[in-house]
């Protein structure tokens, strides 16, 4: 069944007549996802690969009965696109856009709290279930294979090599997605973890992180007392220099210092496995499924 | 975007928050008129550069230490002193790393009497969603410092960028940090007009460090510390002038112009990578087997031929023993990576080994436009594979490390 | 506050809100520079009253109708003749009662070739607590009448003040109403407009009827409406300007000055009342038991001595054959009414016959102050009472009704 | 026990050393009511007969234990002052304040919907309950008594008029308050309904409306289906012309015509007794009642 998305999720892709839209669209189209609709504003009534374009995600709604939007949308105008997906009423919102401003994001994610629409991302590679073969998003489907490893990561490019590496190994996904690089996100690990956790198809889950934030060593906790399968994990920047770009209250507003080395004891504590470099999360996950 | 602390004082007048008087000196000759202007008494000369610690930092000039980078001068003419011998110099702190930050401005403000210090400071909160207030009376310390050690005397109010600024926020961290009743009303509307500022030019964080009142009983900030979100200065054009980029790395600074993100470390293999964590990790297998980035440059989401060309150009003025490419292609095509190589390749000869390894989106046509251009590419089948590769090139005989 | 056409208008464009070319006359003098403007083909007069109807209402001047409130001009001569007919004179219509309103200026607006007229409007919504935003493709009609017969042609979108306006609010009011998809994003940027000017300046209401498409496909808002929150007028002080006292009823704007709030009506009683409630409850009363009221004044619930004193002055100028004073005091202070009324009437002569009713805060003391001044004031027990008492003195022999 | 108020009910009053506060401080006292903190911003360690003054409603709560805030402070600041009591903690605001801009009500309306604090008013003349002796407000104690009516209106001098006639007739009150004469405004009559017919003191209940909107309408519907105690109420505005300040789209709106005899058509056809006069409130709830 996969999480977020299943063999019933109906595609609206909003900013549809894009460069980068109108490139991955034939792939999602290949890999299998159903994309019943797109949404460019004053473009209602063309196509585009065969694809219905409407003026607004809600009479997209009201005429395709999409429910999955994914946003390729320029950064100006995305927070906007969010909340029109919100309002048009579709039950999960997928944003690749980079570089929402953040006070955009912190308004968004406000107001999204009130509704029922969910959030992936923004500045995420979107999701992909390799089952149902639906691909929402630009996660490159020639590495995926169906199977039971669920896969989150902060990091885009991070989850396509763990994917590439759990192929490589016998082993499956049920799901994988980035829930995007930004300081404001939607769905967060803790959720995502509940889902895969609640998910009877998925067996084993990978988390990938990275310095900065505290969300790793909220996922050790959460892990620690919900998560009943084998986790493992890896954090992205165990080397990297001190960042020049948090500050010092920004520091003392997140509590945590944020290096590798306490995310990495914090997950250790947890009892979940964390592979030693990029390389081994593939391995590193076969032998917690033993 | 980091300003100047004096770009950060006029901002603060500009939305009525309360400043001492003070002049901005580029150019020694323009001492003299500003001499005219300085009234008797105490005036501070600061150093204008994107760096903290300027007080305990020292300005060098021809290699030699001329002074601090904050000096307070009993009198005007002692103010024009320390300000013509500071003009043009370096200043090194703890912040600015080895090569320093150029002094092209001073501030010269007017003393004031203290009667005590207090911090305050507006801050994007990931974790509660809001503009985050912190205020403590430990003003004119490192917060991090106050923060581990008395964090108690840290009073934060996060604000819903939904509701907004009410006046009892200010109010209700006044009280928490005891002040006396006649200084909450005007701390509040400080507050109020910082966030205000926060809001409307879409800072990242706001820092007054130290806060300070009188003893006329004034509250006045005495330093400003203003950043803004890159991603906003699309609506703030009036913004990108106050950009020096004479404070920044030039290397990251022509990477940000080709919109790359770029970051410079002590080793001595380039890293050309798509995607911050793949980028991150590239760094830690490299580590991990030996080897030491000497930067890695993350050529983003939307990279085009040109632009990896570009980066490949930036990466080589940046003296490296060895470059990998390590692209996992997902909006990013391979094809589009390897014919950005080949062309950055037709304009330089590659005189160090060169290790690439493409997967995902493309990787067929890429590494086939690889093997078609006869360039001196060595090739890797996966990530470790790249890292063992590169490691082991840049540890042959005759090159460093 | 209301505001005339052309003022709306002057709004719309400095939101950037299309509107035709126009120009506006107060005096006469000013046809003659004005006419070098006017560029060949069809204008349109229209005379500036805060009335609707004024399409159907005719102009009088020294009492004989020389026109319509607007009227269409083939060529600027005759534009400039028709404004010239009508300035000065009293606009008659539907709205504006028997007294007319003064045609003190005209806006002369360039014609356009219509395609299709649209009906917009953006109004504060008590029940769903926001802003909401009305459109419907029946433009230049009586919007009540198409909510009564064609209810399904009124598309509304309540926007929650706390998110704002967002883009796809006006699109998908204008999929409702079966747009061209080019029409589209230009009519969202329209609706955006005007919700910042409705959330800027304060307003209760903004309508626009008709917009229209020209057949040029621009749109444009041929007529205006604005009406602010007086409540709000202390932060929009630019927008006091703009209020144009002489549409207004005398008394009313007296009373308003006052801070009193006025209505005349048709009969004879003038009623002294605290609270809109009970003063409606007084009229209410006063009907059921064979009076008629001329006009109700509620003093509110901050009245001092003086405005009750105020109150009673503008009462006695609106011709009335009686006063029956409903005071039931809560903040109000008896006393302090029963003062005004005395200092009043130490003022001027009381030829009409005076009841009062006092009750609540206060009360004993009020009535005391009144028995004390010796003046013939009939005093109440109850509202019953009081009502009673003035409909009976108002129908005495000699008193009008 | 009364409704919203009791004899547990500990009152700040927020602009205490405003003119009217201070006329009606004293008489708040003097009725019964536990005034136990002010706020006035730049005042704290002040007081005002006997009270406390504060900087703030957060320090008065937490110094005082006040849990009803009373606010006397002028248009311009009163939203602010409702937002700081909200997020001060007190369960009540009742908020006198005559002329606040609607869209400042529309905001805090929006925002208390997202709290637990409850609103009355504004421009109300607040809650009296004579068993108790809580007076939160200005209504004038001398015409009430204890007993079992409840009264709910629009007006404030008209409840003044409605409990001296319940007074003069031998029916006491559980409770009598305004609910606000502005166009946004807390508690409506639905909400107050509800709270009468779920207290065991009150036994029948006053309803005094007024033209204009459609609360009456919704009241009568309300009290059809769920108010099991006799309801009498009144209607003002009979015979007041057709009002020129609401304008047509207005009116499109509120979907009613808000005429005096829509109002009492629907509050008839819901079994309610209608007062023919404002001079029989008391006597038809009294008939009501037998």
């Amino acid at each position: 069944m996969a999480i977020l998305v299943s063999k019933d999720t109906r595609v609206v892709i909003q900013g549809i007549t894009g460069k980068a839209a109108r490139f991955h669209l034939p792939l999602m189209q290949a890999y299998g996802t159903q994309i019943v609709a797109g949404v460019t504003p004053g473009r209602g009534g063309d196509t585009v690969d065969g694809v219905a374009v409407f003026d607004s995600v809600g009479s997209a709604v009201a005429n395709t009965g999409c429910n999955v939007s994914l946003i390729f949308v320029p950064a100006p105008f995305a927070a906007d696109a969010i909340l029109e997906a919100a309002d048009g009423g579709v039950d999960l919102v997928v944003c690749l856009t980079e570089g929402i401003p953040v006070l955009d994001m912190l308004r968004v994610k406000r107001i999204l709290a009130q509704k029922d629409t969910r959030l992936l991302g923004p500045n995420t590679p979107g999701i992909l279930a390799p089952g149902p073969r639906v691909k929402v998003g630009i996660l490159p489907d020639m590495v995926f294979t169906p199977g039971p490893i669920g896969v989150i990561s902060r990091s885009g490019t991070l989850t396509y090599e763990a994917v590439a590496q759990l192929t490589e190994l016998g082993l499956g996904q049920s799901a994988a997605m980035g829930i995007g690089g930004d300081p404001i996100i939607g769905y967060n690990f803790i959720e995502l973890l509940a889902e895969f956790e609640a998910d009877p198809e998925t067996e084993g889950i990978v988390l990938i992180g990275e310095i900065g934030g505290n969300q790793e060593e909220l996922a050790a906790e959460y892990i620690k007392k919900h998560v009943t399968k084998p986790v493992t994990a890896f954090i992205a920047g165990k080397t990297a220099p001190k960042s020049r770009r948090m500050g010092h209250a920004g520091a003392v507003i997140t509590g945590g210092k944020g290096t590798a080395k306490d995310k990495i004891a914090a997950l250790e504590a947890a009892g979940i496995a964390v592979a030693p470099t990029p390389a081994d999360i593939g391995r590193t996950m076969k032998e917690a499924m033993k | 975007m980091k300003i100047h602390e004096y770009q950060a004082k006029a901002l603060f007048r500009q939305f009525g928050v309360p400043v001492a008087k003070s002049y901005v000196v580029e150019d020694p000759d323009e001492l003299g008129p500003v001499g005219n202007d300085l009234t008797p008494g105490v005036w501070v000369v600061k150093a204008q550069v994107h760096a903290g610690g300027r007080g305990k930092g020292s300005v060098q000039v021809d290699g030699k230490v001329v002074g601090k980078g904050v000096q307070v001068a009993p009198n005007p003419k002692v103010a024009l002193d320390i300000a013509d011998s500071i003009l043009g110099g370096t200043l090194h702190t703890i912040q600015t790393g080895d090569r320093g930050k150029p002094v092209s401005r001073v501030l010269i403000e007017q003393g004031v009497d203290i009667e005590s210090e207090f911090y305050l400071a507006l801050i994007v909160d990931r974790e509660h969603a809001g503009i985050s207030i912190m205020a403590s009376t430990e003003g004119g310390m490192e917060i991090e410092e106050v923060a581990r050690t008395q964090p108690e005397k840290i009073h934060t109010f996060t604000v819903n960028p939904l509701i907004g600024y009410r006046s009892h926020i200010g109010r209700d961290l006044g009280v928490e940090m005891g002040l006396r009743p006649d200084l909450l009303v005007p701390f509040s509307a400080i507050v109020k007009k910082l966030y205000a500022l926060f809001m409307e030019k879409d800072c990242s964080l706001i820092e007054v460090n130290p806060l300070v009142v009188t003893k006329q009983g004034q509250w006045l900030a005495l330093d400003a510390k203003v950043t803004f979100d890159d991603n906003a200065l699309y609506r703030n054009p009036d913004l990108i002038q106050l950009q020096d980029l004479s404070q920044e790395e030039p290397s990251e600074v022509e990477a940000a112009e080709a919109r790359l993100s770029y970051v410079s470390l002590d080793g001595n293999i380039g890293c050309l990578v798509n995607g911050a964590g793949l980028a991150m990790a590239t760094m830690d297998i490299i580590k991990e087997l030996g080897g030491d980035p000497a930067n890695f440059l993350d050529i983003g989401g939307t990279a085009t031929t040109d632009n990896v060309a570009r980066s490949f150009e930036i990466m080589l003025k940046d003296k490296v023993d060895g470059i990998f490419v390590n692209v996992f292609g997902g909006i990013v095509r391979c094809d589009v990576v390897a014919r950005g190589l080949v062309e950055a390749l037709g304009q330089v000869k590659l005189e160090i080994p060169l290790v690439v390894r493409l997967e995902g989106n493309q990787r067929d046509a890429g590494l086939k436009l690889l093997e078609d251009s006869g360039l001196p590419i060595i090739t890797a089948k996966d990530m470790r594979d790249g890292a063992r590769l590169i490691v082991e090139a840049c540890k042959k005989p005759g090159k460093g490390n």
